[in-house]
């Protein structure tokens, strides 16, 4: 299983049971098609996405796990972060239709030939994709909920710090002193 | 009682007394019923849900005190929300909340119903209970024990036999533009039915 | 005379309506291994119920439904005698007979289902379905035993019925026909496993869904009453009724509690489920137990 | 012509069928109603088996011409083929009886001069077209069909009167003519069992229909099946108890057809799929509706329950159990769906296009009085019997007790009408009273969707009504599903596949060559020869 | 307008669902005809708020992404640091996790024990099941001094020394556990009422089953031995003696079948930790300062075995003391949406619950 991967593909060996190789959009039907028909990495396990905003990418993921569960083989396809479509996986994999959703909320990926592209967790959200590294959720936070003000006896840590290790030290210094 | 979160029970409770002598005996028969039945709805929004069991059940049985979990929100007395609550969640339990039959009271169960707790940064779950919904008795700790939701229970009932009118569904009821008003904001477009127009009051 | 006889006869039924009901939650509470509520404690939740300060209804239907469920276990009480003998506690069962026990039975629950179908919650009518389609199934082993129980006794009259079994009760002399009634008693009393009418994982409450307040209230005490008259019901069928009321008490109380120990330990079948038993296995008891009439 | 020992029979059964002038309320078919009405007068006023059959054959074709202008043309072939099957039976019995009897007039009629095998055929043709008529199972197709295409008030005329023909025509023959015949008892007791079978088979049919009128339709087979068992059961108080649950049932049927027929009027529609919610638009409407179905469910405190009490009693009285335990468990899933019938209509929710017009005011007036008249025969139980008793007596009856109005007297125990009647309304008074006294105030819902829902808020446009779920479940249960299906009408279509395949065959008699034609003539001609010798 | 399909919500507030989410059913009377599964009530953002969060604040929330059995989220987090930034974990460290995450899948199928017993209306096993549960709890509390949330696998090892005369307490509750399961078996597994509900339920066979990513219960219950614990080992699971168990029908009942060896499986599998476990050793490794913790700028993806199925983290580090990106992955993502929604198709109502309990659905790993 593993020298048709190694033949074919620059397979990097991440641990002895989990490999990972780089392909591009274009390839991405073609070597999943090759990768299940020809080794027994034939199920998707995971699609996880990581968005790199200082290279101007998204980098996909496509988890393939083999039907003993002992191997997993990683496809990362980096996309442009501004044009983000990729061709659904959901006739090869009946799984891949609700991560394409979810990835297409989180982050605004679009997926060619998945029809329910539709809210997933997410309802009525008009704001930046959560997911993305752009989308600050505490200035979301700030902006559209309120806080609750603290208590009174409530105490800024970082100056309790400070007071304390003043005292600590003057308490250091007056024995010296008395 | 110095600890947690407790400055509006705290106030409640002083004026408990003050409110206990001027209820007449049938007023206080009624409390003393509705503070000893309690029909429980038990949303489970989030985390608070797994604690709920145990306080259900042969270990902690609060059904000793009168406490009985109901399906439906037209059954239920008491509703409890269980930890954060999403926007998306939030309006389903307006709407079960705004379903009950009065009076009615609300735990808000965690943490995370107080102030946010350990997702106070968190862009989809709110962050205070009671800008949307008249909360009776938050319950705080992440999770709260059953003992806490016990001790909550408890102190629920003192409050609903000092029947007092800063009772959350009075609160509900008289100040709810404002509540509306934070409901709306939140929601946006997609707001629920309002409260007032669902019930013309009528009387059969 | 009559008058305070019958408020004697609801008073009772009301009362050890609730008080078995209590221990019902009581006794299930010790099976589950917890103490459990007060014996009053569903006493005390319909009196919360009805001072509740509102209470949700969808129209005049839905106002009137509980009031004819109610009625109809009035009804009920009144026209089953409590005692197998004497003036007293007879109620109008001279005005009527088993057959009409057995409609009214069913006459509450279907003018409530009139209310449940009003409200337009579909939960509501699917309970009340499941209701009906599990009551074509739990009538015929009852229907069976009580149509073996008259003409053994020669009569409908509940008088002549209790007194044909002076000599030995009916469970012993046709013990076929009273498993074939007990099964059913089970399914009347909404006991495990024939509890789907109103199964909250499946239906949400079913027909109770979306009453609340003083609705929810009569609902709950004219159950407690319902459910001492089926007791009542078995007791005069089957345990040749009772001399006097402390014999009642008993009778009803061990009934009662076999009931509801067999009802904590079975899961809940389907609609289909029950009715495919109930017109198997009780009601095969049913047929054999008249033949062998 | 009135020299007829069943007079008071045949007065009450006309005095019901009087009520096929109700058209006259809409003008339509005037001429063809009162053709009808002419033709029942002659069935039911018959002093001879001629008259009889006139009659009968004449309501029959009356009927299908005023069916022809709303029904199909397979419906109408269907109820003529079926009808004529039956008038071919009562042919066949009357021709038998002419051949032994030498005469067509009920007087010279001697049953017990017939040897047995005769009086065993005649009892079966004329079971044949008793059954006919009465839809048993098998021979029901025509029925459900022709009811729910006939205009909406023709439906009720049909099935509150005309389905009683064939009970008369059952009592008419078994129970005066024939009466000292020695029929086979056993006949009688299929009979029986197949007017119970009816009922079940039925009563499940009406529960899965989605059509009012179908469902009302399989109602009225089972509820004739009630009758048809009573009945064969030959004994007095079956009698009459038969009769009064005839009375019953037209007043029922009446009183539901012509609600139904309001309904249609009002929305245009006949389905529980397309209807519901219509309480609040139509609340007498509504209320009409409940009695009917309460007094069809056979409740107690409405009339309804005084013919089911008389038939459960008279079955007890003969001891047979298990028939009587058929048919509670018939009349017990009926609840489900006489419930259909109400949530369908008026309960759950509204269509979203929901366009009304007004319903005839004159459809009021029938259901009005069939509703006070069953409410009535719920306080005086005993009404009727005095009646009823008297035909009894006039058959050779013994008469029943009705020395107490409000009670009902059978050998298995009585009722008080009142006193039921009296409770229930105490009560139901005390505790209407009680919930309005209550410290708990009623808020009527003002949106109709704000109902419990799992948190969710129903749109608009989300369905909620379960009118043509309800009884879906059936279909699931091992015992019951094979019932549903339609056998008889799969049978009847092979049949009329085989009888065209052999009048094909008959047919190509007449292009067969001359050779064979003589062959042929020859053949039967020598056949007839052997034959006479 | 043919009205012949009615819609209903099952959830989110509704007793019959497993947790805070709904099922959008038709139904043609009680048979469902569609159903369509609805998440994100419980959705906080873990993901994100992991972005902006250290290593020891993120190991505070991520225990909270699953509620009845936090520890596979704990142990994930812990493996997928540890592998990024090269720490080796004590044996004894590695024994005590092992201990932690069987511990906490007993709880986890006691509790699944409730659910699939309330759904059948059994609640007696539920009321039994939860208090041998809380057993579990209060042992937990010991060690971790958390019931629910332990907070307790640490990258690098564990957070705290096991309190004196832990394992002897241990060994006994298992004692009364053994005894208890087979009360169990009696009420719950061998009675004719439930096996009536929930043979021939929810039925899920077939070569496909594999490929379509299903882990779990769902894979055993229809014959496939799948376990990562055996599959793909992490911690000492190579070196402990165990059983897979399977069965082959693929329904309801199956699948509870496989629970029940399941729960004798763990027992045994503590039972062997108690007795191999060393004595002595250090439970934590030396770990670089808060601030300094950093990982790599590379990836790499983990996932044990939790009660209900297969648990993954994909994690990626970019060489600050942030983690990049770390992606949850939930058996009942794929469970509550590319299995249940066909699952339901032709099912009555009532077993909606029942089939959703017994896939040990729970949204919030779904959304996070």
């Amino acid at each position: 299983m593993m020298s048709y991967l190694e033949e074919h593909y620059e397979l990097i060996h991440k641990t002895p049971r989990l490999f990972a190789l780089h392909v591009t959009r274009e390839q991405l039907l073609d070597t999943l098609h090759q990768i299940t028909t020809h080794t027994s990495f034939d199920t998707l396990s995971q699609l996880t996405c990581t968005d790199w905003i200082e290279e101007e990418r998204f980098e996909l993921g496509y988890m393939l796990t083999n039907a003993l569960r002992s191997h997993n083989l990683m496809l990362k396809c980096s996309i442009a972060r501004d044009k983000v479509t990729m061709p659904s996986l959901a006739l090869l994999f009946a799984q891949a239709e609700v991560m394409e959703r979810e990835l297409h909320e989180m982050f605004g990926i679009g997926f060619e030939g998945n029809e329910t592209l539709y809210d997933f967790a997410l309802e009525g959200w008009c704001d930046i994709p959560p997911m993305r590294r752009e989308f600050d959720t505490l200035a979301y936070v700030n902006a559209h909920y309120d806080f609750r003000e603290g208590r009174e006896d409530n105490l800024d840590v970082k100056e309790e710090i400070k007071k304390r290790k003043a005292a600590a030290k003057s308490a250091k210094e007056t024995p010296s002193g008395a | 009682m110095d600890e947690g979160f407790i400055p509006y029970q705290q106030s409640l409770e002083d004026e408990e007394q003050s409110i206990k002598s001027t209820q007449s005996v049938i007023e206080q028969a009624i409390a003393w019923f509705r503070a000893h039945s309690m029909f429980v709805l038990a949303y489970g929004t989030g985390c608070g849900a797994i604690e709920m069991p145990p306080t259900f059940t042969s270990r902690y049985d609060i059904e000793r005190l009168g406490v009985v979990g109901v399906a439906t929100p037209r059954q239920a007395d008491i509703l409890i929300v269980s930890g954060y609550c999403s926007p998306k969640t939030l309006k389903r339990v307006i709407r079960s909340y705004e379903q009950m039959s009065e009076p009615k009271y609300i735990i808000g169960l965690g943490s995370c119903t107080i102030n946010g707790g350990m997702y106070w940064d968190s862009y989809n779950t709110i962050k205070k209970l009671d800008d949307f919904l008249p909360v009776d008795m938050y319950v705080n700790g992440c999770m709260p024990r059953p003992e806490a939701l016990i001790e909550g229970f408890v102190k629920l009932q003192e409050k609903i036999r000092a029947n007092s009118s800063e009772a959350g569904y009075i609160q509900y009821r008289t100040r709810y533009a404002h509540y509306r008003a934070n409901q709306e904001r939140l929601f946006g477009t997609q707001v629920q039915p309002r409260y007032e127009e669902n019930f013309a009051g009528m009387n059969l | 005379m009559l008058l305070l006889d019958l408020l004697l006869m609801l008073l009772i039924a009301y009362g050890f309506g609730f008080l078995y009901y209590g221990l019902y939650r009581n006794l299930s509470a010790r099976v589950h291994g917890r103490f459990g509520p007060s014996l009053a404690q569903s006493f005390s939740d319909s009196i919360k119920l009805f001072v509740k300060e509102e209470s949700t209804t969808f129209g005049w239907m839905f106002y009137l439904g509980p009031v004819i469920m109610a009625s109809g276990a009035v009804l009920n009480v009144l026209f089953i005698p409590f005692l197998n003998q004497g003036e007293s506690l007879q109620g109008l069962s001279s005005y009527g007979n088993l057959i009409v026990v057995l409609y009214l039975m069913v006459l509450g629950p279907l003018g409530n289902a009139l209310g449940v179908g009003s409200s337009g919650n579909p939960f509501g009518v699917m309970g009340v379905t499941r209701g009906l389609t599990r009551l074509l199934a739990l009538e015929l082993p009852f229907y069976l035993a009580a149509i073996g129980v008259m003409i053994d006794a020669g009569s409908a009259d509940f008088g002549i019925i209790m007194q044909a079994q002076s000599t030995q009760s009916n469970m012993f002399a046709h013990p076929l026909l009273f498993a074939a009634a007990f099964i059913s008693f089970l399914g009347f009393m909404g006991k495990s496993p024939f509890d789907v009418v109103g199964a909250p994982q499946e239906v949400y409450s079913g027909p109770a869904t979306e009453f609340s307040g003083k609705f929810l209230a009569l609902l709950m005490s004219q159950s407690a009453m319902f459910s001492f008259a089926k007791l009542l019901l078995m007791v005069n069928l089957f345990w040749g009724g009772a001399d006097h009321l402390g014999e009642l008490v008993a009778k009803t109380f061990v009934l009662f509690v076999a009931a509801t120990f067999i009802g904590s330990v079975y899961a809940r079948f389907s609609t289909v489920q029950s009715v495919e038993f109930l017109i198997r296995i009780p009601t095969l008891l049913g047929i054999v137990g008249l033949a062998l009439l | 012509m009135f020299h007829f020992e069943a007079t008071l029979l045949a007065h009450l059964f006309f005095g019901l069928s009087l009520l096929v002038i109700l058209p006259l309320l809409r003008r339509r078919d005037l001429v063809l109603h009162l053709l009808l009405l002419l033709s029942l007068g002659i069935l039911f006023y018959a002093s001879s088996l001629a008259t009889l059959f006139i009659g009968w054959e004449m309501m029959g074709w009356s009927s299908y011409f005023i069916l022809a202008s709303s029904a199909r043309v397979a419906t109408l072939q269907r109820y003529i083929l079926f009808n004529l099957g039956g008038a071919f039976a009562l042919l066949g019995a009357i021709a038998l009886l002419y051949g032994f009897m030498g005469s067509l007039e009920y007087r010279d009629i001697d049953a017990s001069l017939l040897p047995p095998w005769a009086m065993n055929a005649i009892a079966l043709l004329l079971f044949v077209a008793v059954f006919v008529k009465s839809g048993i199972i098998g021979l029901h197709d025509w029925v459900v069909d022709s009811y729910s295409e006939a205009t909406p008030l023709f439906s009720a005329i049909l099935s509150a009167i005309l389905s009683k023909a064939g009970i008369y025509l059952f009592i008419v023959m078994f129970m005066v003519l024939l009466k000292e015949g020695a029929t086979e008892p056993l006949l009688f007791e299929i009979m029986a069992w197949l007017g119970v079978i009816t009922s079940i088979v039925a009563t499940f049919k009406a529960i899965s229909q989605d059509e009012m009128r179908r469902l009302l339709a399989y109602s009225s087979i089972a509820q004739i099946g009630y009758i048809i068992t009573i009945l064969a059961l030959m004994q007095g108080f079956a009698l009459e108890a038969a009769l009064y649950h005839t009375l019953i049932h037209t007043l029922i049927k009446l009183l539901l057809f012509m609600n139904i027929a309001s309904i249609i009027a009002i929305t245009q529609k006949e389905r529980f799929s397309e209807l519901g919610g219509m309480i609040y638009h139509a609340p007498v409407l509504f209320l009409l509706l409940v009695i009917g179905i309460i007094a069809l469910a056979g409740m107690p405190l409405l009339g309804g329950f005084n013919s089911k009490f008389l038939i459960y009693t008279a079955l007890l009285e003969e001891k047979r159990a298990l028939l009587l335990g058929a048919v509670m468990f018939s009349s017990a899933s009926a609840f489900l769906y006489c419930y259909k019938l109400v949530y369908g209509i008026y309960l759950g929710q509204r269509p979203q296009e929901a366009s009304l017009h007004v319903s005839p005011k004159s459809y009021y007036l029938p259901q009005l009085l069939s509703a006070a008249l069953l409410v009535l025969l719920a306080l005086l139980p005993s009404l009727p019997v005095g009646y009823l008793s008297v035909i009894g007596v006039e058959l050779g009856f013994a008469p029943l007790d009705d020395s107490n109005l409000f009670i009902l007297q059978s050998a298995f125990g009585s009722f008080h009408g009142g006193a039921l009647m009296g409770a229930f309304g105490v009560a139901f008074v005390a505790l209407l009273g009680l919930l309005q006294l209550a410290h708990s105030k009623a808020k009527k819902v003002k949106d109709p969707l704000d109902i419990s829902y799992c948190g969710e808020v129903p749109r608009s446009e989300t369905n909620l009504h379960f009118g043509y779920g309800m009884g879906y479940e059936l279909h699931r249960i091992s015992f019951i599903a094979p019932l549903l299906r339609h056998h008889s009408r799969v049978l009847w279509d092979r049949l009329s596949l085989i009888a065209s395949d052999f009048s094909a065959l008959l047919s190509s008699l007449y292009s067969l060559s001359a050779q064979h034609v003589t062959l042929l003539a020859l053949l039967l001609f020598t056949l007839l020869l052997l034959g006479g010798q | 307008m043919e009205r012949k399909v009615i819609t209903i919500y099952h959830g989110p507030q509704h007793p019959g669902i497993t947790g805070n989410m709904s099922v959008e059913l038709d139904l043609m009377g009680e048979t469902i005809t569609r159903a369509r599964t609805h998440v994100g009530y419980l959705h906080r953002g873990f993901e994100k708020l992991i972005e902006r969060r250290t290593i020891i604040q993120a190991f505070t929330i991520v225990c909270r992404i699953c509620v009845p059995e936090p520890d596979p989220n704990e142990a994930n987090f812990a493996l997928a640091v540890e592998r990024l930034a090269g720490i080796e974990v004590s044996e004894r460290a590695s024994y005590i996790r092992v201990m932690v995450l069987e511990m906490a899948r007993l709880g986890a199928q006691l509790l699944w024990m409730a659910g699939q017993s309330g759904s059948v209306g059994l609640g007696t096993v539920g009321q039994w099941s939860i208090y041998d549960r809380d057993l579990i709890l209060d042992l937990f509390e010991q060690l971790t001094g958390g019931r629910v949330y332990h907070m307790y696998i640490y990258p690098g090892g564990v957070r705290r020394e096991l309190p004196d005369g832990f394992l002897e307490r241990l060994s006994a509750l298992l004692d009364y556990l053994q005894k208890r399961l087979d009360a169990y078996d009696r009420l719950f597994f061998d009675n004719a009422s439930f096996q009536k509900r929930a043979i021939g339920v929810g039925v899920v066979r077939g070569e496909e089953v594999l490929r379509r990513g299903f882990s779990g219960q769902v894979l055993r219950g229809c014959g496939f031995a799948r376990d990562l614990r055996r599959d793909n080992p992490y911690l000492l699971y190579d070196q402990l003696e165990f059983d897979i168990p399977t069965q082959s029908a693929g329904d309801v009942y199956a699948r509870a079948l496989v629970r029940r060896a399941e729960m004798r499986e763990s027992i045994r599998i503590l039972r062997q930790v108690i007795a191999q476990m060393p004595e002595e050793g250090a439970i934590m490794q030396k770990l670089p300062k808060h601030r300094k913790f950093t990982l790599p700028k590379e990836d790499t993806y983990v996932a044990v075995e939790s009660a209900r199925g297969e648990f993954g983290y994909y994690m990626a580090g970019d060489g600050s003391e942030m983690i990049r990106r770390m992606q949850v992955k939930g058996p009942s993502l794929i469970h509550a949406f590319s299995l249940l929604e066909p699952l339901l198709v032709g099912e009555e109502l009532s077993n909606v619950a029942l089939i959703m309990n017994s896939l040990g659905i729970c949204p919030p790993e779904i959304e996070r």
